[in-house]
């Protein structure tokens, strides 16, 4: 079968980085060909020299046998191929319908048919399962919506492959399996996907050839059936990896922080928990069932109609971060680049944005250099010098970034927002025997996810959410997904 | 509220999302409205057809060039040489008609082109050598106000036919002056390549996120250029229209303009961030400057605490949107 | 139908019939924010008061001289409220002259000062300095102070483009012409500003050194040339010949930094002005306009009486021709 | 460079990526050389101890205005009001002097509160009502011009002692100006707050992302207000410098001035979007500026090709920035 992408000696250097280190690669119709590998190891990159956003240092690239030069994204849709960013291509204050069709609007002489472009926009969202009205601003959607536009803006080319960098990352297991079928909906037609997925699972649910890449280079193209998990993960990581999920014994102490009633407009209603020392909660539920909102409530990031909240007894009034974070309390966003980082500053200055070693206004940076370097070490951050910015990292070690930050904080209790998202194996491990540690401290952690595996392997309790509301909390012996997507959609369990 | 279908609610939303774009508009007209009356109580001769007729011709220049600002404003960029560029594209066109002779509306459409030709070196060194827009158009500040002199040996010149007063000065079938006419024609214009054509959709697009605007395809450079092209044509329309008002080409007009066209602009609800910007709202805050300069000469204000008026008018005008938009937002949760 | 809307709202004070009622007038000057200018509102507010019957002055104008479609605006927003008269100084000749036009038809009374239109109506007195007359006999004097051998002259302008800027301008080249022996080195504008004025002969003294004299068009000039060459070390080695009589310029005169300065007699132009104006209106009769004067100031002449009455006018002793 | 170890290359990277913060500063720096050859071999007059301590002396008001913008800058802010209110601060703080008999220094220190004042109130307009700095500063650029015509009944302001000609026009031991030295001060200490204190690190951090710098609990508002009160205070002794050059209080000082002061910080590597700039860079932008115009007088460039001349030298500038900048991310690929 003729590929219809052909890729050889491909090559990307960055200043000081191979990104992609001649790569050959064949993509072939109808195939769901999944790209593998830890944080920076290059998979971004070169879909990116794909999709011609980037200009290739060097190698040839054929789209269905055509040697195709660089002339910018517009040529490579144009070709065929679409993609799904790992962060959002979107413009906020367009609307749904104005994103899905940028840069190719219905209409002629230079003006744009409206009525068409909404009309074949409502077929699209169709497609992904995206209940949202065209005419509603990009910037009104979360996260998880914004990600399913741009899959369908993804859909909207004809194209021969459809790239999607990390597609799932915020999305949870109904959303999933909605994009599953689409998936499975463009191979039957015969089009390729290319798909990035630092989730174990999906990758032997979906793919039918694996390339696992390492340091920019492939170390092994296979099909999947040649592949188990272990073998997976060794080819990724160069090394074994243990237990993906570290949960540590800990003893669990008295309520760290409790939280009563705490309301804000129709997003959250009468929102109750608590927290113990040395306890992993985990928050469940469906897309936009208001886990962020609730963690942000708390954090004292967004407004609050009403509630309460406690920490070690003592009743907190917390009217924004500082508030919260003076008092022991620290939240990891869900979106990293637009409310995480810093992006022009470096990874030092990002650690210690939220505690920085000051007195009477001036900066230690000897002090603070030593921190960075400590958490670089800790969390295995992969950059020759914690004096670069932070831009220039890959999202994982970007992530690393802002876990760092808030383990300066010295927080005693901690939400972590989808922490995993866009981590590979080998650090989510990582990141999840951190987790563990900071537990065993005696901290108070809150997880976020919209993974059950993690949630069901490292929390003591799970709550779940639902519209806004606390639909209930299990204790560690009654944990199973069905029961947590029960109480998420609201179904009677069917066992 | 309480019982909605979702169908209802995510309509309402919508509703509710693209009202707050309207909201800027809504304020800057409050703040419109609540001058006018204020005038009209305050004096007996502001609400006669004379002084709003004069009031209308007074705003056609700041208008004009507005619109243009605006689009400059929605791609997240600025053009602070729409007032030397006026006075270049000013004192040419006179030129056209005086030294060349050539024939009025001829020379019009000259004056408007040098003003295109500006914009167009604003545009490839914004787009293609990659200067920020503040900077390249400052530079452009400079050069255009020079240019003029030199062109002018800093003389205004004279003796433009009399046929090219109808422009700023001439009266329109029905009693409107045809300032306001060309307004009123401008604006329809600017408002239909906002919201209908390629042009201003990608002009948002590219304010409000610029990468993902390249990672669709957009040609950037190419409408980044345009847009500049537009804002000089339209400055140097300004310009024109200007002249005409003083039957001369002044070498010193514009000087400051570009404040009160940016101005006008922002308090019609364009951010500096790009993005967001109508054409209505112009308008209206370049009504509203225009009418508070009025008003402060009817009134007899000193001219030093008419500054500080209008400084705080401004301030005042978008602290109430930004209140608006605030509002909003919370009710509509 | 515009038009005919504008003709009825003068038609009220039209004809020879003259008003007694209280008097509005809107006395412009070119910019406000000027010593200059401030005088000539003293004049102004000084002859309204001593004028019999009630004459009010609204006193109002831009910020900066070269704004002129700005003066244009105003001075429409003053027709439109109806005032009596107009008295004011034009930006710029041939545009203006529309606006007076205007006001005419209006029957509204108009009386420049400072500045002229071009062409005068007939019915439109000027009272203003002959401003070419009074730099031709500014650089006279200089041209003779600087003695047979000539020398080497820079010229600070303040704003091109404005008639009052270009007609010093015209004054001095005109009399450099017929002295060939007198060379201008350096024409760099002040902006109008002090510190412009400064920085500006400071570096025109560097590229310089053996310059001898400094010809400066207004206020601004004339204090930064003399500050510069004050600490250049060279005062009394430059002539310094300007215009406009700041306090620090007449105590640099005293001094001997500046060796003379133009007085103009801006408060003769506001009470000039306004007396004329409100005559007008109450007789219905034709006023004259005339030459407000100008006299060259120096180190000898600056104590003299008439100079004093002219460089610190007050309402009680007001330095105009007998009523 | 063929062969080197994993480890040399890696610090390699790492030292050129700082390299190109400091890239700008060498662009800037570069455009000052040649210009500064250029002075040299065409003016005899230029390489003079007297012509570059004038130069030097005429650099300070910019310099350290642009010190406080690049700070402003950096927030991605703009304070457009710092020419009025120089010009508020420089007439208050010498009729401070004259009318009310206050010792020198005093004065100086009332004049640089005025400005600080004004620039509290940016301050609180843009953290706590949430107006766009450019708009508020737009506002108090018209509200402060208004206020120091008023004060002063537009009239200039003499009578200083001579003890304030120090600041201004006085030498330091050594015969360096004291203008200069100022300059020196004010850049150190700006050098420390930039790159040492928390002011600084979270100036940068809000202009790199707001949103992060509130979630990491740094109280934005409080920082914000204090940034635009310092660029308010150095406006603010930048007007009293300048009252000092010329011994005096200058209603009309400082028109345009916001435009040379943020082509400074621009030139020297500020980037309008936020989260860049640097005072070495903004010092080598404010001489830049300052040369031409001493250049320009020096070689009696007619007046109106000056202005051409110092819009087309800001472009070059900052397009060889851009370019060194692109050939140092190519030359690493
Ligand atoms: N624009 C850039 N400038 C410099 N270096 C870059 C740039 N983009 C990527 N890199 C570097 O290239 C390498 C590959 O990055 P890439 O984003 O392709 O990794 P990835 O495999 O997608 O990782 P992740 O799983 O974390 O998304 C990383 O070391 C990264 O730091
Ligand atoms: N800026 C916004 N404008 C309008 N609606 C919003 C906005 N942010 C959130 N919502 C709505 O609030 C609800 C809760 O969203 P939230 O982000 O808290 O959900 P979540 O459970 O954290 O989901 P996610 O998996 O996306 O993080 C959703 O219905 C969402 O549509
Ligand atoms: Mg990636
Ligand atoms: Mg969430």
């Amino acid at each position: 079968m003729e590929p219809v992408v052909r890729l050889r000696g491909i090559c990307k250097e960055f200043p000081g980085v191979m990104a992609v280190d001649g790569v050959d690669l064949d993509i072939l119709p109808g195939e769901v060909h999944v790209v593998a590998g830890e944080n920076g190891a290059g998979k971004s990159t070169l879909m990116k020299l794909l999709s011609q956003v980037e200009r290739p240092t060097a190698g040839e690239i054929y789209i269905s046998g055509e040697r195709v030069e660089f002339h910018g994204p517009g040529h490579a849709q144009r070709l065929g191929v679409a993609m799904v960013y790992q962060e959002f291509a979107l413009a906020p204050h367009l609307s749904v319908a104005e994103n899905l069709f940028l840069g190719r609007e219905p209409g002629r002489g230079g003006f744009v048919d409206r009525r068409a472009e909404k009309e074949e926009a409502r077929g699209l969202l169709e497609r992904v399962g995206l209940e949202v009205d065209p005419d509603r601003l990009v910037s009104t959607l979360t996260v998880a919506e914004q990600q399913r536009v741009e899959i369908a803006k993804a859909l909207a080319i004809d194209a021969k492959v459809v790239i999607m960098d990390e597609p799932t990352a915020t999305l949870a297991e109904k959303e999933i399996e909605e994009l599953f079928g689409v998936i499975r909906d463009l191979t039957s037609q015969g089009r390729a996907v290319l798909y990035i997925s630092h989730r174990l699972d999906e990758i032997f649910r979906i793919a039918d050839r694996v390339t696992v890449m390492r340091d920019g280079k492939v170390v092994a193209t296979l099909p999947v059936e040649e592949l188990d998990e272990a073998k997976l993960v060794r080819l990724m990581v160069g090394r074994e990896i243990g237990n993906l999920y570290p949960r540590p014994e800990t003893q669990i102490g008295d309520v760290l922080l409790r939280v009563r009633g705490l309301s804000r407009g129709e997003r959250l209603r009468d929102c109750s928990f608590e927290v113990r020392a040395g306890e992993i909660l985990g928050f469940a539920g469906l897309v936009g069932a208001g886990r962020t909102e609730l963690a942000r409530a708390v954090f004292g990031a967004d407004p609050v109609d009403a509630g309460e909240i406690e920490l070690e007894g003592r009743r907190l009034r917390i009217r924004k971060p500082q508030d919260a974070i003076e008092a022991g309390i620290g939240y990891l966003t869900e979106d990293r680049k637009g409310e995480g980082l810093a992006l022009q500053l470096g990874i030092d200055q990002n650690i210690t944005l939220a505690s920085l070693p000051a007195r009477f206004g001036f900066i230690g940076l000897g002090r603070e250099r030593s921190i960075a370097e400590r958490r670089r070490e800790q969390l295995n951050i992969r950059t020759p010098s914690v004096r670069r910015k932070v831009q220039v990292l890959s999202g994982g070690n970007q992530q690393k970034v802002v876990v760092a930050r808030w383990l300066e904080t010295r927080a005693r209790v901690l939400f972590f927002d989808e922490p995993a998202r866009g981590i590979d194996v080998g650090a989510k491990a990582e990141m999840f025997a951190l987790i563990g540690e900071l537990a065993r401290e005696g901290r108070g952690i809150v997880l976020i996810s919209s993974y059950l595996p993690e949630l069901i392997n490292m929390c003591d309790r799970i709550l779940v959410m639902r519209d806004g509301s606390v639909a209930g909390v299990l204790e560690r012996e009654e944990f199973s997904e069905e029961r947590i997507i029960a109480l998420a959609t609201g179904v009677k369990e069917t066992v | 509220m309480s019982q909605t279908t979702a169908t209802g609610r995510t309509l309402g939303a919508t509703l509710r999302e693209h009202l707050s774009d309207v909201v800027s508009q809504l304020a800057a007209a409050g703040a419109l409205i609540v001058v006018f009356v204020f005038l009209s109580i305050a004096s007996p001769n502001f609400l006669t057809a004379d002084n709003l007729f004069n009031v209308g011709t007074q705003t056609a220049v700041t208008a004009v060039i507005a619109i243009g600002m605006t689009l400059v404003i929605i791609t997240a960029g600025i053009d602070l040489s729409v007032g030397s560029v006026a006075a270049l594209s000013g004192v040419m066109g006179v030129m056209m008609m005086v030294d060349l002779g050539l024939p009025v509306p001829l020379a019009i459409l000259g004056g408007t082109l040098v003003g295109a030709v500006c914009g167009l070196v604003n545009g490839l060194l914004i787009s293609v050598a990659g200067l920020n827009p503040f900077i390249a158009t400052l530079g452009m500040l400079s050069v255009a106000r020079g240019l003029v002199y030199i062109v002018s040996d800093a003389q205004a010149v004279f003796g433009t036919p009399d046929s090219f007063r109808l422009l700023g000065q001439g009266v329109f079938v029905g009693g409107i002056p045809i300032p306001v006419v060309v307004i009123l024609v401008v604006a329809v214009a600017g408002y239909v390549v906002l919201s209908r054509t390629k042009l201003g959709r990608y002009a948002y697009a590219i304010g409000s996120n610029v990468e993902a605007a390249r990672l669709s395809g957009i040609p950037i450079r190419r409408y980044l250029t345009a847009v500049y092209v537009i804002s000089g044509a339209l400055a140097g329309f300004g310009g024109m229209i200007a002249s005409s008002r003083v039957a001369s080409g002044q070498p010193n007009f514009g000087m400051g303009l570009e404040l009160d066209v940016i101005a006008a602009a922002v308090i019609g609800g364009a951010s500096l961030f790009g993005g967001q910007g109508t054409v209505l709202g112009t308008l209206i805050g370049a009504f509203l400057i225009a009418l508070i300069r009025n008003g402060a000469v009817l009134l007899d204000v000193n001219i030093f605490y008419q500054q500080v008026i209008i400084g705080v008018v401004i301030w005042l005008a978008v602290m109430w949107d930004q209140y608006r938009r605030r509002r909003l937002a919370a009710a509509s949760e | 139908a515009c038009a005919e809307v504008r003709e009825q709202g003068g038609g009220q004070q039209g004809g020879g019939e003259g008003q007694q009622g209280p008097i509005e007038l809107a006395v412009v000057p070119k910019a406000v924010g000027f010593d200059f200018w401030e005088t000539v509102r003293e004049g102004a507010v000084c002859a309204a008061r001593r004028a019999e019957g009630e004459v009010d002055v609204q006193w109002d104008g831009v910020a900066q001289e070269t704004d002129v479609t700005g003066q244009v605006n105003l001075l429409q927003n003053f027709i439109t409220q109806g005032v009596d008269g107009l008295v004011y100084a034009a930006t710029d000749a041939r545009v203006l002259h529309d606006v007076t036009r205007q006001a005419l038809d209006q029957g509204i009374t108009v009386v420049n000062i400072d500045s002229g239109t071009d062409p005068q109506p007939e019915n439109v007195p000027v009272f203003a300095t002959d401003n070419v007359a009074a730099a031709e006999r500014a650089t006279e004097y200089l041209v003779e102070q600087l003695g047979p051998d000539g020398g080497k002259v820079a010229f600070i302008p303040f704003q091109p483009g404005t008639a009052t800027n270009d007609t010093r301008t015209q004054g001095f080249k005109n009399v450099l012409e017929e002295n060939p022996q007198v060379e201008l080195v350096a024409e760099q504008s002040s902006e109008s500003n002090y510190n412009r004025a400064l920085q500006v002969t400071e570096d025109i003294l560097t590229a310089h050194p053996d310059l001898d004299a400094i010809y400066a068009a207004n206020e601004p000039g004339v204090l930064g040339a003399a500050e510069a060459v004050r600490s250049a070390g060279k005062a009394g080695e430059i002539i310094i010949v300007g215009w406009d009589t700041a306090p620090d310029e007449l105590k640099a005169v005293r001094e001997g930094v500046v060796s003379a300065l133009i007085a103009q007699n801006p408060f003769r132009m506001g009470y000039d002005g306004v007396n004329a104006a409100v005559r007008m209106i109450r007789t219905g009769e034709q006023v004259e306009g005339g030459d407000t004067g100008a006299i060259l100031v120096t180190k000898e002449n600056i104590d003299d009486p008439e100079v004093q009455r002219v460089l610190k006018p007050s309402c009680e002793n007001p330095p105009v021709e007998d009523q």
